[in-house]
């Protein structure tokens, strides 16, 4: 043989592979951690909402709602419709609308995935 | 005007004189010209037989209330030459140039649904995009279509497909792919006609995905638009936000401010090689190639966490907007994101190298499908595809946009035109993504990251281009002067390069299907919409 | 007794899923075929990608669905055996996200087959859906695996 | 009696039925693992200790789903394909000396080589049949190609399994392992590398895996089988993964023969064709992983074209060492 035949680098990779540590991340035991700025789960705050309305005039998937509490409009957030693009944030004029870290919003029940104006000042959770 | 505008305009009014009704030329490399409808086939005649690489880069229909308009996109010379018509609502027709240019095929045959215009002389007149059970005197994207009670078709789902019928005729057996097939992650159909083990024809029934978008950017804001045609492809995203708003802000004539452009370019750039990463890996499984599939796709997430970094999501980045891009890049987030792309050009120089000298991996893909510069020129094809098969073409050198005209880079070409040329394409462009980025981030201005702009904009028109990750993504927007938009027509890169996929299976090995498909990285979200 | 319990153990360690797109846009997507790389894995969780609808388990959709789309998502659904369940993925086949409305679309999945669970996103991040499929093992191992078979 | 209890325990328990399939599941639990750990990945983990338990979850799990049958399908075969094919694989491991002798006692004799290889084309055959019977097109291209490639792939491995037998003067596998005092795999290596890649085209890897490819042709023969059938032909398959491991063992490693420590030769023997086992099983997944898969046509000329030559041209170096080393082994 003149010219010298190249070996797949595979078949050294995948032998080395074999002792080397998994790339896996133990999802359910180790929470990942999420970046700043993550586009999570909304906050409202119901203290600085002026009830304005643009939040959800802008909301390209129309998941805004404007619900009567203690008889002014606020926003209710429908999570199933929601593309968390954050608009709604960047429309609200006194910076009601924040995100959280929180993901996991999985869940059985449709009527569960909303997030209410009224509960949802505090934490980013309603449950 | 470029002088190469000139000359073609010079050589169409020689040769089309009086017949031309109007040149215009609203923005620098953007020509527009009105002939009637008899004389189209003339004008672009000339257009085609003055560059034989001229291909035609879409054709956008806008319902004008009594007439529709046809707008014919050459793409020639790295620019494009609009020729534009109008044809009567009532029995609108127009000949089809099929003949000319075979590329246009799949553009007319979607004019022909959304629209309703005959192209007389078309080889196929069956639906492209609509499903089956779309009434037939319904086309949904002019203005008077009353979409409100189309039948469901679910209520005879008990109805076989036609694929299920036997084929008719002698020895050829009809195979169908799709629309739930592991090969396609996403539901599309192929009818192919085997004899043996040979691929006969190839019918592909495109549409399964069709969500129309482009009616639904019309009742919605441009705001709320960036975030829809976004969702057009969850894997090009950027390019799509990117090329909106482009054309929106050429409408608008704003200009983005120098960070922002940095700042499009990195995130465009980030989008092309996880593409890229993402076709290279999903080659490996449609070849059986597992553990291809499986470090490729690992070495990947460091690019989505990078995305994640930047824009607060590991997909959809809804990072540009109109006027700029929506966050601003820290400072300390630059030395993470070199050093991860630092790991990754490593990374890259194994996968060459396998690609290089895996004997398996080359039976699979060398010599298979291979499309040849005249076919990809005829067939319009765009992208790693045209640039696999010799074709010199790329948005982001032949019209720079966002910061491509100060960042230097290589433009990617193989002339073997087959399967391994095209992934060999997409290895190489990752390696100049990253140098692209790095140079992005070393070169990045400071300053204001956006501008911001009016809700309404200005009645205009125009067109943008970008290269997206599959090619070059074509945008034409027309503003009546509200806040929504008059007509947003999207061609995406992968509806272009869809019909070579005709063209290499056609003659080859049946198994060869799956990965000389892979090769022309299909995204059926987007060739649909 | 025993041997019921072991059924439902062998439930709920070895759920094989199939992947379909009723008109998705890609992200979901490619995040669900991300689940199979080293990063997330989910055969830690015994979960394989099948090619079949016969050998599946879990449905996991994705997208809004299309007209032309449905009736080939209620036959996969139809053709997978008992006892079966449904993740939606995503804004658009939870309710059809920003599509909803449009002319081609019907809507979330839930308007042609039920859904067991929904995970909201656009698209969910990998590990959300992980933790979709976790809930939906959870409810399955208190309720439904009972009456389902 | 007692001699009887003993032939029912040998064949039921040990190492006979039970063992056998206990050991599939050990077995294709370190398939799993150690491909994914070539991937970088973990593989199964929480399903027992280290996830051991998988494949006794998916067995259980799929013996209980709701079993369809397709209405269009020729329905005697359909349903016992799959069960006859998985006994006979089965059936074909009492002809092996997994502890020291034939789980059978006295079963051997001369020529249950080409016997016990015989079984494994019959089985395989029924696994072809199961797919041929499902009337969908899937399967019916699936089994198509199990039986162009396992007739054409047949034949060097019949050839190749002639070299040890040459060396070892018999036809008895048993006797082929017995007579290894030094491993053929170390004395010809050559047949021994060439076996094991024909096995892992008779076991359907790959870069052999044609009738699995999921991207062609969706499940392969499996396609329309649902519950306790799909169950016994997974089963099947990896019963004939090990099967195929346990005859490259038997024939180049010098079988369950090794040195005895101390106590029982029983459990040194068991314990010996175990690790020699799973060596080869390591050694057939390191090849999957590290190669694509072929096109069915190149499977075919890889057949013909190459490995044939071959393996003839190996067995006539054989003849010629045997020959050589005549006093030695003989």
């Amino acid at each position: 043989m003149s010219k010298k035949t190249k070996l797949s680098p595979m078949l050294k990779e995948v032998f080395a592979h074999i002792l080397k540590k998994p790339a896996t991340r133990k999802y359910p035991e180790v929470k990942p951690k999420v970046p700043e700025g993550f586009r999570g789960k909304q906050i409202f705050d119901i203290n600085f909402c002026v009830s304005c309305g643009l939040c959800a005039r802008d909301c390209p998937a129309r998941a805004i709602e404007m619900v009567d509490v203690d008889g002014k409009k606020r926003p209710l957030f429908h999570l199933d419709l929601c593309i968390f693009c954050y608009q709604c944030a960047e429309s609200c004029p006194r910076n009601a609308i924040k995100s959280s870290e929180i993901f996991e919003l999985a869940s059985t029940n449709k009527s569960d995935l909303v997030v209410r104006p009224e509960t949802s000042t505090k934490k980013g959770s309603d449950e | 005007m470029t002088s190469v505008e000139k000359k073609i305009l010079m050589l169409l009014s020689d040769r089309l004189g009086e017949k031309i009704l109007q040149i215009q030329t609203p923005q620098l490399g953007k020509v527009f010209v009105r002939v009637n409808a008899g004389v189209l086939r003339d004008a672009l005649r000339v257009l085609f037989e003055e560059n034989e690489s001229a291909g035609i880069s879409a054709i956008t229909g806008v319902d004008l209330g009594k007439s529709i308009e046809l707008m014919y996109h050459v793409r020639t010379h790295g620019t494009i030459i609009t020729v534009r018509t109008e044809v009567p609502k009532e029995d609108a027709g127009i000949e089809s140039i099929t003949d000319l240019i075979p590329g246009a095929n799949f553009h007319e045959r979607e004019v022909a649904d959304l629209f309703g215009v005959t192209f007389d002389g078309h080889p196929t007149q069956r639906r492209l995009v609509l499903p089956d059970s779309w009434p037939r005197n319904l086309f949904p994207l002019r203005k008077d279509a009353v979409i409100a009670s189309i039948p469901n078709k679910l209520e005879n789902a008990a109805v076989s497909d036609e694929d299920m019928q036997p084929s008719e005729g002698r020895t050829l057996i009809k195979v169908v792919m799709g629309p739930q097939h592991p090969a396609l992650i996403e539901p599309e159909k192929f009818s192919l006609r085997v004899d043996g083990e040979i691929v006969k024809e190839v019918e592909p029934r495109i549409g399964y995905v069709h969500r129309g978008i482009e009616k639904a950017a019309e009742n919605r804001t441009y705001l709320q638009d960036i975030y829809l045609v976004e969702r057009i492809c969850g894997i090009c995203n950027a390019c799509h936000a990117a090329c909106f708003c482009q054309t929106v802000e050429a409408i608008m004539g704003i200009s983005v401010p120098p960070r922002a452009r940095y700042l499009r370019t990195v995130i465009l750039e980030l989008n092309r090689i996880h593409s890229h990463m993402l076709l290279l890996g999903h080659a490996g499984l449609e070849i059986g190639y597992e553990t291809l599939f499986q470090y490729m796709w690992r070495d990947r997430e460091p690019v989505m966490d990078i995305v994640e970094w930047l824009t607060g999501n590991r997909v959809i980045a809804s990072f540009i907007t109109i006027g700029g891009v929506r966050r601003d890049l820290k400072e300390e987030m630059i030395p993470k994101i070199k050093a991860e792309l630092t790991n990754l050009k490593e990374k890259m120089s194994f996968y060459k190298h396998l690609f290089d000298s895996d004997p398996t991996l080359k039976m699979r893909t060398k010599n298979v499908g291979v499309l040849s510069k005249q076919d990809a020129l005829k067939l319009c094809v765009v992208g790693p595809v045209a640039r696999g098969s010799g074709v010199n073409m790329d948005v982001r050198k032949d019209e720079p946009y966002a910061a491509y005209d100060e960042i230097p880079f290589n433009m990617v070409t193989y002339n073997e035109g087959d399967s391994w040329a095209r992934l060999m394409v997409r290895l190489a462009e990752i390696g100049e993504s990253i140098n692209i980025i790095n140079y992005a981030l070393d070169n990045l201005p400071s300053g204001p990251y956006r501008v911001r702009v009016p809700r309404i904009v200005p009645a205009g028109e125009a067109f943008g281009r970008v290269e997206a990750p599959r090619g070059e993504l074509f945008y034409y927007v027309k503003s009546n002067g509200t806040a929504y938009p008059e007509r947003v027509k999207v061609r995406t890169p992968t509806f272009a390069n869809i019909l070579s996929f005709v063209r290499i299976a056609e003659g080859g090995n049946v198994a060869d299907v799956p990965a000389s498909f892979v090769s022309l990285d299909p995204c059926f979200s987007c060739t649909d919409r | 007794m025993c041997c019921a319990s072991l059924v439902k153990w062998a439930r709920l360690k070895s759920p094989w899923v199939l992947h379909f797109n009723s008109g998705a846009c890609n992200a979901c997507d490619i995040e669900v075929v991300a689940l199979l790389t080293p990063r997330y894995d989910v055969e830690r969780f015994g979960i394989l990608l099948e090619p079949s609808p016969r050998h599946a388990d879990v449905l996991l959709t994705t997208g809004v669905v299309t007209r032309q789309c449905a009736d080939r998502l209620k036959r996969i659904y139809e053709q997978m055996p008992e006892p079966k369940f449904v993740v939606a993925i995503g804004a658009c086949a939870c309710s059809g996200g920003v599509f909803e409305g449009n002319y081609n679309v019907l809507g979330g999945v839930d308007k042609v087959i039920p859904v067991d669970v929904y995970v909201p996103g656009c698209p969910p991040k990998p590990e959300a859906i992980i933790d979709g499929i976790v809930k939906l093992l959870n409810s399955a191992r208190e309720a439904k695996l009972d009456d389902k078979r | 009696m007692s001699l009887n209890l003993e032939f029912v325990f040998r064949v039921l328990v040990f190492p006979g039925f039970a063992f056998v399939l206990l050991f599939t599941m050990i077995c294709d639990w370190v398939e799993r693992k150690i491909e994914a750990r070539m991937q970088n990945r973990i593989g199964p983990t929480y399903t027992g200790p280290a996830g051991i338990l998988q494949p006794f979850a998916d067995f259980v799990k799929l013996l209980t789903k709701e079993d369809i049958v397709p209405l269009d399908t020729k329905n005697f075969v359909f349903r016992f394909a799959p069960i006859l094919s998985f006994s006979i694989f089965v059936f074909a491991f009492l002809f092996l000396p997994i502890d020291g002798a034939n789980v059978i006692l006295n079963s051997s004799f001369e020529g249950d080589l080409i016997f016990v290889l015989t079984l494994v084309s019959v089985a395989n055959f029924f696994l072809f049949l199961s797919g041929w019977s499902s009337t969908n097109p899937y399967s019916a291209i699936g089994a198509t190609r199990v039986l162009t490639q396992f007739l054409g792939y047949d034949i060097p491995l019949f050839i190749l399994a002639l070299a040890p037998a040459f060396l070892a003067h018999n036809l008895s596998i048993s006797a082929i392992a017995v007579n290894q005092r030094f491993p053929f795999a170390l004395l010809i290596p050559w047949a021994f590398v060439l076996f094991i890649i024909t096995l892992q085209a008779e076991l359907e890897k790959d870069p052999f895996d044609v009738p699995h490819a999921e991207t062609e042709i969706v499940g392969g023969y499996e396609t329309e089988y649902t519950g306790r059938r799909l169950a016994f032909l997974k089963l099947a398959k990896d019963v004939q993964i090990i099967l195929g491991a346990a005859i490259a063992v038997e024939l180049f490693l010098s079988g369950p023969y090794g040195p005895v420590f101390f106590g029982l030769p029983v459990f040194w023997y068991t314990l010996w064709f175990i690790l020699k086992l799973l060596m080869v099983i390591v050694i057939t997944e390191y090849l999957t992983c590290v190669f694509a898969r072929l096109r069915i046509d190149q499977v075919l000329v890889a057949n013909w074209k190459v490995l044939l030559p071959l393996s003839i041209l190996s067995l006539v170096a054989t003849i010629a060492i045997g020959l050589w080393l005549n006093p030695v082994v003989g």
